[in-house]
């Protein structure tokens, strides 16, 4: 049943005097498909944070910095040794207290289940009394507090279902009632909400693949919000009685991994960094859906884009530096040649977002500067790993808990699982490993900081820019708002009028 | 005896070019006409043109064809129809493709009925068994309950003459009814079409190339080339003192059990487009003469109800060497 | 006596399997001397095309012999056939069907001429050509017709140019089957005669297929009738028609309509 | 018996005759420049249909831009362009090789039967047992997108509608009385298969063959729209219709042409085919 | 008729193995390793080992024919595997979509009877009148009209522009209109020409001349004769259709956010989701082979000549 038969039953209903109340009800289109809500497993809290029906012990503000949520408090003790205090008034939907106990029981759930909280498997947990609870790592981890901000840290009643990919019980304020894996999720507000009253009676999230039926969902009224929208589609909402717009930057960057061992010459590697219009991609291509980026991280971080030294547009430059490294174009055909060969070179992606769009734009733009671009589109990100490519690009959030430090360990450290191009630097290697022991935030931001702008001069790497979020929802739709994180969208304000 | 069909100075042809010129000719009641002539020479789009079947692309351009006393020219669509099968009845060349093979015969009848008269089914198969019975074929019930395709062809145009005859009409048009059926079959079917004269009083126009046919059967013999009826007259007549030129080369190409090979008209006729003025035979004809190319069609008397176009002087001809040579 | 041009020995033939086995030749036998006219009746179906077919090796015989001069050509293959068909040739009941639709006649004369008669290479276009010509001629067609489509001819027309080509390597044996009964009466009598003619001219023997008894009877020397298959009756042609033997011949004697002029 | 020597025909035969040829040789002619353009192409194009211009996103049709721009700021009109060489050569080529590889071992296994008959009849038949673009999808889907794969797709049935035809007629024609009749004018086995019944067969071959050319076309399309055909950036009808599909609304013009281009181009390709079947069909055409 | 419906039941037997071995043989030689793509898809951290572990799992360390036996005889017995992407059985899924594309094939089947018949014949027995050249005219525009390209239309016009109809069709009646009428166009175009083609030829038939010359009214002819008749090839041309319906399914479900079965295999091919690839083909193929069966069979029990001889 469409979300409009239901708000026009309702309004009947009251119309002939029988129910005052009228039920409060909205629908939520988004193309993410929702596999299961078990928040634990895979990226799957993602969801349930986003839909209001779990919650973790800190969240991250606009900024990106944890705060306390379901904790009232953290106390880092030593390296090693954490201290965690929960509000005291917290239920589950089910009625249940959350206990320090419980809390220890999720942790070392997760870390089980999910390799990225592989450190929560590892640690020692001692419960202090029912609202205080000792976490004792065995290696120096930084950014615990950031890890605890992660969806798949969620809080969820584990006693309570038998089936939590289905309906599990979590502390926000809805609870799913009806859930079909990869199309919809039915909600309900959570009575016992712990930090006032819902505002929705009823939500319906509805899974819409296709980024167009979503935009001609909204306009013909059959959903209220419209989750991510891309950019052109925006143009289509200005009217400001009827839409409002919330659109964010977020730290999902648009990059590029030269591949070294194929890529070998500095010279060509710069010139296309060179070549590449990061301002003109962001926004005229992708109409100011997307930041330019110089960094991996935006500038709104304190280790962002603005403390970096990168590198100008500059195509007239790049097509120069080309013919000094000696590629000139012989044939005529309009792209260069060194000892015979034309310069060509392999680019490959995979659908996400608008990687197609600007991978053509970068053939366009490199065909100017006399190099062919070969692209290839790939379904997953299988093709990375392979490492037959030039230039791979891929779509990644460099910083999902606000800490720098797992995505530049994984990607630019010497043969790390997503060191797709083979960058291998000894100093850069060095500093990724005391960064990983640094708790100093000074330190550590001046750490990413080196460890950027060394990988940068190496032209081992390039960022296009930062994916903006955007939502839209009908002008009546109050409380919603995006956020950096892409989750934590519903929240116990969200109404409809 | 009362006139059943005339046709009166009647020309018939598809789109421009007029195939059948000038015809006239009557059927009385209980007559059997035969139409005899070679391949070509317009005999079907003469039967059609009688019957005016839509859908044929037959246009008939000249005369007038009465049909007791009603002119069928000009009747409408609904007077034809209500016309074929009560009063007017045909028989085709092909036995099998005349009927619908998808559905049984007794369909097939009871639709031709009842598009006539009201008539209850039991009541028809009752009538169909016996007239089927009249053309020999005993097995009537299961004949009615077969499909076209399980009947021999011999069968099939015993149904295809018992359709025709279903709503007894005054008059059959045949057009080469036994062409499709080996000679001894044919030979069945010639008596039963002579026994439905017998029994019913039928008028029969039996169009055939078949001289042997025509010889059994006919009271009265047309002969036909290229569009024209050239020869009109009793059967006797005809076959023994036959004067125009084709008539008489026709009868030389019957095979005999006599042993004596037959002999061919020479030449090939004339194809429609090609005609021109003056007697379109002329050109393979023994006797012709310079005249012939410009003499109009007239036809002559030759007894009381038999006449010709042409009457050759015998002897004249240049030709005759040629004529006896292979006598 | 000189030997018979074509004998056939016990001949069998059947189509099909097990419910649907029809027997379509059934134990027949005959022999043909040269410049012999055989007639060949029967009513529709009772195998007098199989027969033909059988004889020029366009089907197998499953039994039986057929000696065409002397040499038992039941079982050959390949190029003996072509050795074969030097001196035997065929006419068909459909004569427009029996041209290729999309090739001229006089190709298909010149087809039969280059595989058969002689070596195309040693021969020049204009002799190839005045041999068609003078094919069409002897059938009393003229010269343009080499250049027509066979959809362009008339029937008659048509087989006197299936003769044309069937007499382009003078055979010793011609079969007709059924070759004018596609015909009206005066182009069938046209046929019949140029047979006649080519026969007497050409000392060929022919084999007539026919289901016209009174058509057979004018022209064959001996005839031989069929039934289901099986040969009921054959003689010398006097012999059969005024005293025919078998009931099946009888009826289809009386079956004959005769067109009684009596003059 | 009665057609065989329709001569005389008449006026209004004579008009829907000619009426016949005329659009036959119209249709031609039209389908020659199709392809003509489509070979072309590259040479006709106002502007390179590869070069973007991020400032001119999404303009509407103009006269620079006859068919406006896309939203890399590209002319539509050159994409079409090059679009039809993409569509019209890639179905054409499948059309010509499944023609050529279907019609052969129709040929020959409708003449000699037996086991190569068999066997490739029952390859057939498990090819055609999956349902139209089905196969397609899979093949696209499991080995990847690609034009080449497309077409792979496409072609893996494509053969057997010519090979069923071809061997059907040829199992008629073996019995025609003229191909007894050229056995025994002495004809081989090959000369029979390729003198004689080859060329009364291909003109339904023919037919089938042009009018499988829009549905080619249209699977092409199809594929490219569903991601499993050309890649970025190749100018492709189906895929720019694709493409546009997030316009419709802002810029139609960037579907809406190559969608209408693609439509005409197939109405014309049919219409060559009926036209072509009319013209070829003796019962209609009968002095060819 | 009996004999004739086991019979070819017994010839689908092989012709069915050549379908899945075909298919199979296809993720066989499909680019990339089954065993690290289930992997990739679950989000398991992906080491040598694992994959090795998995590959073992799988079977992939079995020759082909192994792997493929083993893999047949699951498929048998109801057991499709799993689906990488969320590990549901392969069976389940498309159970659960089987009801929502048998709806929209019916429905597109039932419009474009409803819609072709009338019409088809209407052009027929107007041969070359006015009306004719217009259904001729409208049904080249139908059939050469991607079907995907038409969907788009169909949605901008009568969901977003008039409002008349959901933009979501997500399984429910009102949502079945566009789906429907975006299939049956292209389908009705095709149609409305093969049944004028078939009802002309059977119009010029000798038995349609001949029951005129009988009087029989032109109703029944037309109702009773012709139209049974042409009937028997209505239905090969059925039989015929369903492969390219259940193909266009594919585009226009996924357009329409239908969510049959031709939308669960599109999402499963994003997803390299090879189980459900492979589930989806051999049931599409044997649905389509037994809807030729089933109209091989009533083209039989139509046509008296075929089965009593
Ligand atoms: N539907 C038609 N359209 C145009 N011409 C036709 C048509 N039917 C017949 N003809 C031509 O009209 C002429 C006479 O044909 P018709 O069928 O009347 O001859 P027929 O005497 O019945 O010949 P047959 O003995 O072969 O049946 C022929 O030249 C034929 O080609
Ligand atoms: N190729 C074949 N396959 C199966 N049955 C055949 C074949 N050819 C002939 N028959 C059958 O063999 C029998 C004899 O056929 P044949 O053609 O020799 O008869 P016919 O005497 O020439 O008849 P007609 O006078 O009709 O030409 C018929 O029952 C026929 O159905
Ligand atoms: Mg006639
Ligand atoms: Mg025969």
């Amino acid at each position: 049943m469409g979300a409009n038969e239901v708000e026009e039953i309702a309004t009947k209903v009251s119309h002939e005097g029988e129910v005052l109340v009228e039920e409060k009800s909205l629908t939520f289109g988004t193309t993410n498909a929702v596999a299961s809500l078990d928040p634990h497993i895979d990226w799957q809290g993602w969801f349930s944070v986003r839909y209001g029906v779990t919650e973790t012990l800190f969240k991250l503000d606009e900024s990106l910095v944890p705060e306390p949520w379901l904790a009232e408090s953290y106390e880092n003790l030593d390296e090693l040794t954490w201290k965690v205090t929960l509000k005291d008034n917290i239920r589950f939907s089910n009625g249940e207290p959350v206990t320090a106990h419980k809390v220890v029981e999720n942790m070392k759930h997760f870390g089980e289940e999910n390799y990225r909280a592989a450190v929560f498997s590892t640690a020692n947990y001692r419960v202090e009394d029912d609202v205080t609870l000792i976490i004792e790592t065995e290696e120096p981890h930084a950014t615990l507090i950031n890890d605890l901000c992660d969806p798949y840290a969620s809080i969820i009643d584990l006693d309570a279902t038998e089936d939590r990919s289905m309906n599990p019980v979590g502390t926000g304020p809805y609870v799913p009632v009806a859930f079909v894996a990869n199309e919809s999720i039915d909600l309900e507000k959570n009575t016992n909400y712990w930090n006032g009253t819902p505002q929705l009676d009823k939500a319906y999230i509805k899974t819409i693949p296709d980024m167009d039926t979503l935009v001609m969902a909204l306009q013909s009224g059959e959903i209220d919000i419209a989750h991510n929208i891309t950019a052109d589609a925006v143009d289509l909402f200005q009217d400001t009685s009827q839409y409002t717009i919330s659109q964010v930057g977020t730290s999902r960057a648009y990059m590029l991994y030269y591949n070294l061992d194929t890529l070998k010459d500095e010279a060509v590697r710069k010139a296309i960094s060179m070549a590449i219009d990061k301002e003109g991609i962001s926004t005229y291509l992708l109409n100011n859906s997307a930041t330019p980026a110089i960094g991996a991280f935006p500038d709104t971080m304190p280790y962002g884009g603005q403390q970096l030294d990168g590198i100008a547009y500059n195509p007239e430059a790049a097509r120069k530096l080309l013919e000094e490294a000696g590629y000139e174009d012989m044939s005529g055909d309009g792209i260069v040649e060194k000892d015979g060969e034309p310069l060509s070179i392999d680019l490959v992606l995979y659908r996400r977002l608008a990687q197609e769009d600007i991978a053509t734009e970068m053939q366009a733009a490199l065909k100017k500067i006399g190099i062919d671009v070969k692209v290839t589109v790939f379904d997953n990100t299988e093709y990375l790993k392979a490492g037959e490519f030039d230039i791979g690009m891929y779509c990644i959030v460099t910083t999902s808990t606000g800490d720098a430090a797992a995505f530049l360990n994984a990607t630019m450290r010497t043969d790390m699982d997503n060191n797709f191009g083979n960058y291998s630097n000894a100093k850069v290697d060095a500093l990724l490993e005391q960064l990983l022991r640094e708790f100093d935030s000074e330190k550590r931001t001046a750490l990413v900081i080196e460890i950027q702008q060394l990988a940068l001069e190496d032209y081992a790497y390039d960022f296009i820019g930062f994916n903006n979020m955007t939502m839209i929802m009908k002008e009546n739709v109050k409380g919603f708002k995006s956020h950096p994180t892409d989750y934590y969208q519903f929240n116990v304000d969200s109404t409809i009028q | 005896m009362e006139d059943l069909l005339q046709v009166k100075n009647l020309s018939v042809g598809y789109g421009g070019v007029d195939i059948v010129k000038d015809i006239s000719f009557t059927i009385k009641k209980g007559e059997i006409l035969g139409i005899v002539g070679e391949s070509g020479c317009g005999k079907s789009t003469l039967l059609k043109a009688i019957l005016q079947l839509t859908g044929t692309d037959v246009i008939t351009r000249k005369g007038c064809i009465l049909f007791g006393k009603t002119d069928i020219t000009s009747c409408s669509k609904e007077e034809l129809r209500q016309l074929r099968g009560t009063r007017l009845g045909v028989i085709f060349q092909n036995p099998g493709a005349s009927l619908n093979p998808l559905r049984k015969i007794k369909h097939q009848f009871v639709e031709a009925m009842q598009s006539h008269k009201k008539i209850h089914k039991k009541e028809a198969y009752k009538k169909i068994v016996g007239l089927l019975e009249c053309l020999n074929l005993q097995d009537g019930e299961r004949i009615l309950n077969s499909y076209p395709f399980q009947l021999s062809g011999g069968m099939n145009q015993r149904v295809a003459i018992a359709l025709a005859m279903v709503m007894e009409p005054e008059l059959i048009l045949a057009d080469e009814p036994t062409s499709a059926l080996d000679v001894t079959v044919q030979a069945q079917v010639v008596e039963e079409i002579l026994k439905l004269r017998q029994v019913f009083g039928t008028s029969i126009m039996m169009i055939t190339h078949n001289m042997g046919v025509v010889a059994k059967i006919a009271d009265k013999i047309g002969v036909m080339y290229a569009g024209r009826i050239v020869e009109y007259g009793e059967k006797k007549e005809i076959l023994r003192n036959p004067t125009h030129p084709y008539t008489k080369t026709l009868l030389q190409a019957i095979p005999k059990m006599d042993g004596k090979v037959p002999k061919g008209v020479r030449g090939e006729p004339l194809s429609f487009k090609d005609m021109h003025r003056g007697c379109s035979f002329s050109t393979r004809c023994d006797y012709s003469q310079d005249t012939c190319q410009k003499k109009e069609y007239s036809i002559t008397s030759v007894k009381k109800n038999h006449w010709t176009s042409c009457i050759p002087l015998s002897g004249v001809s240049s030709h005759e060497s040629t004529y006896s040579r292979s006598s | 006596m000189s030997q018979p041009i074509l004998e056939v020995h016990n001949i069998k033939k059947t189509f099909g399997k097990g419910k649907y086995k029809i027997t379509a030749v059934d134990d027949v036998s005959f022999q043909i001397m040269p410049g012999e006219v055989l007639g060949l009746v029967g009513e529709s179906g009772s195998g007098k095309s199989t027969i033909a077919k059988l004889i020029t090796h366009l089907q197998k015989v499953d039994e039986g012999n057929i000696f065409f001069d002397g040499k038992d050509i039941s079982n050959i293959k390949g190029k003996a056939c072509l050795e074969v068909y030097k001196e035997m040739q065929m006419v068909f009941q459909d004569p427009v069907g029996s041209f290729n639709p999309r090739m001229k006649i006089g190709e298909a004369i010149k087809e039969t001429l280059c595989h058969l008669c002689y070596n195309p290479k040693a021969m020049s276009k204009a002799h190839m050509k005045e041999a068609i010509v003078s094919l069409l001629k002897q059938v009393g067609l003229k010269s343009e017709y080499a250049n027509k489509y066979p959809h362009q001819l008339s029937g008659g027309e048509c087989q006197r140019a299936a003769i044309a080509r069937a007499i382009a390597v003078h055979p010793k044996l011609l079969i007709c089957d059924e070759a004018t009964s596609a015909l009206d009466v005066s182009a069938q009598a046209q046929i019949i005669e140029l047979l006649m003619e080519l026969e007497k001219s050409l000392d060929m023997a022919i084999l007539f297929i026919s289901h016209d008894l009174a058509l057979v009877s004018c022209i064959c020397d001996r005839i031989c009738v069929l039934y289901k298959g099986q040969e009921v009756e054959s003689g010398e042609t006097k012999g059969i028609i005024e005293a025919p033997k078998h009931p099946y011949t009888k009826k289809l004697l009386s079956s004959v309509l005769q067109v009684d002029i009596g003059e | 018996m009665d057609e065989v020597k329709i001569l005389p025909m008449e006026e209004k035969k004579k008009r829907s005759l000619n009426f016949v040829k005329l659009r036959f040789y119209l249709l031609m002619v039209i389908t020659i420049i199709l392809i003509f353009i489509s070979i072309v192409a590259p040479y006709m194009v106002p502007n390179d249909p590869y070069a973007t211009d991020i400032r001119g996103r999404n303009l509407p049709p103009s006269q620079e831009f006859l068919f406006g721009t896309d939203s890399h700021g590209r002319c539509v009109f050159s994409r079409v362009l090059i679009g039809a060489r993409t569509s019209i050569s890639a179905a054409l080529m499948l059309v010509i090789i499944t023609f050529v590889i279907g019609t052969t071992i129709g040929i020959v296994c409708g003449y000699y039967g037996g086991w190569i008959d068999n066997l490739f009849m029952r390859i057939a038949d498990i090819l055609l047992a999956f349902p139209d673009i089905i196969l397609g999808i899979a093949v696209a889907g499991i080995i990847g997108g690609g034009l080449f794969n497309a077409m792979l797709a496409l072609g893996l049935t494509g053969w057997t509608q010519y090979a069923r035809v071809a061997r059907s007629n040829v199992l008629t024609m073996k019995e025609d009385t003229f191909i007894q009749a050229a056995r025994l004018s002495g004809n081989s086995d090959l000369r029979l298969l390729f003198r004689h019944i080859l060329p009364n067969i291909i003109g339904v071959l023919v037919v089938i063959a042009t009018l499988q050319i829009g549905t080619m076309m249209m699977g092409i399309a199809g594929l490219s729209f569903l991601g499993l055909g050309v890649q970025v950036p190749q100018a492709e009808w189906g895929s720019m219709v694709n493409s546009g599909r997030s316009y419709l609304q802002i810029a139609p013009w960037i579907s809406l042409f190559p969608g209408l281009v693609m439509m005409v181009t197939i109405i014309i390709f049919n219409l060559f085919g009926d036209a072509l079947r009319d013209f070829l069909d003796p019962r209609i055409n009968n002095s060819s | 008729m009996f004999q004739y419906i086991i019979k070819r039941l017994l010839q689908l037997i092989p012709i069915m193995l050549g379908v899945t071995l075909l298919t199979f043989g296809l993720m066989y030689l499909a680019p990339g390793d089954p065993a690290s793509m289930k992997l990739s898809a679950q989000g398991v951290p992906i080491s040598q080992d694992i994959i090795e572990q998995t590959r073992i799992e799988m079977g992939l360390d079995n020759p082909f024919v192994l792997q493929y036996l083993t893999w047949l005889r699951n498929f048998l017995s109801g057991d499709m595997g799993k689906s990488y992407a969320d590990h549901l059985p392969v069976a389940e899924k498309l159970m659960r979509a089987l009801p929502k594309t048998i709806m929209l094939s019916i429905s597109s089947m039932m419009v474009t009877l409803l819609v072709s018949i009338p019409i088809g014949i209407l052009a027929a027995v107007k041969h070359n009148k006015a009306s004719d050249y217009l259904i001729r005219c409208m049904t080249f525009i139908g059939v050469a009209m991607p079907n995907f390209f038409l969907s788009l239309l169909l949605i901008y016009f009568f969901a977003l522009k008039l409002n008349w109809l959901p933009v979501l069709a997500e399984g429910s009646l009102k949502g079945l209109i566009l789906p429907t009428v975006a299939l049956s166009i292209a389908m009705s175009s095709r149609y409305i020409r093969q049944v004028r083609a078939v009802v002309l030829e059977e119009l010029n038939k000798e038995y349609v001349v001949g029951a005129r010359a009988r009087g029989v009214k032109e109703r029944i002819i037309l109702y009773k004769n012709v139209l049974y008749n042409t009937m028997v090839t209505i239905i090969t041309l059925i039989g015929l259709s369903i492969g390219s319906l259940l193909g266009g399914t594919v585009i226009v479900e996924t357009i329409f956010i239908w969510p049959g079965l031709g939308k669960l295999v599109m999402d499963a091919i994003g997803a390299r989701d090879y189980p459900v690839i492979q589930g989806f083909v051999v049931w599409m193929t044997f649905i389509y082979v037994m809807v030729n069966l089933i109209v091989d069979i009533s083209y039989r029990l139509l046509d008296p000549r075929t089965y009593s001889s």
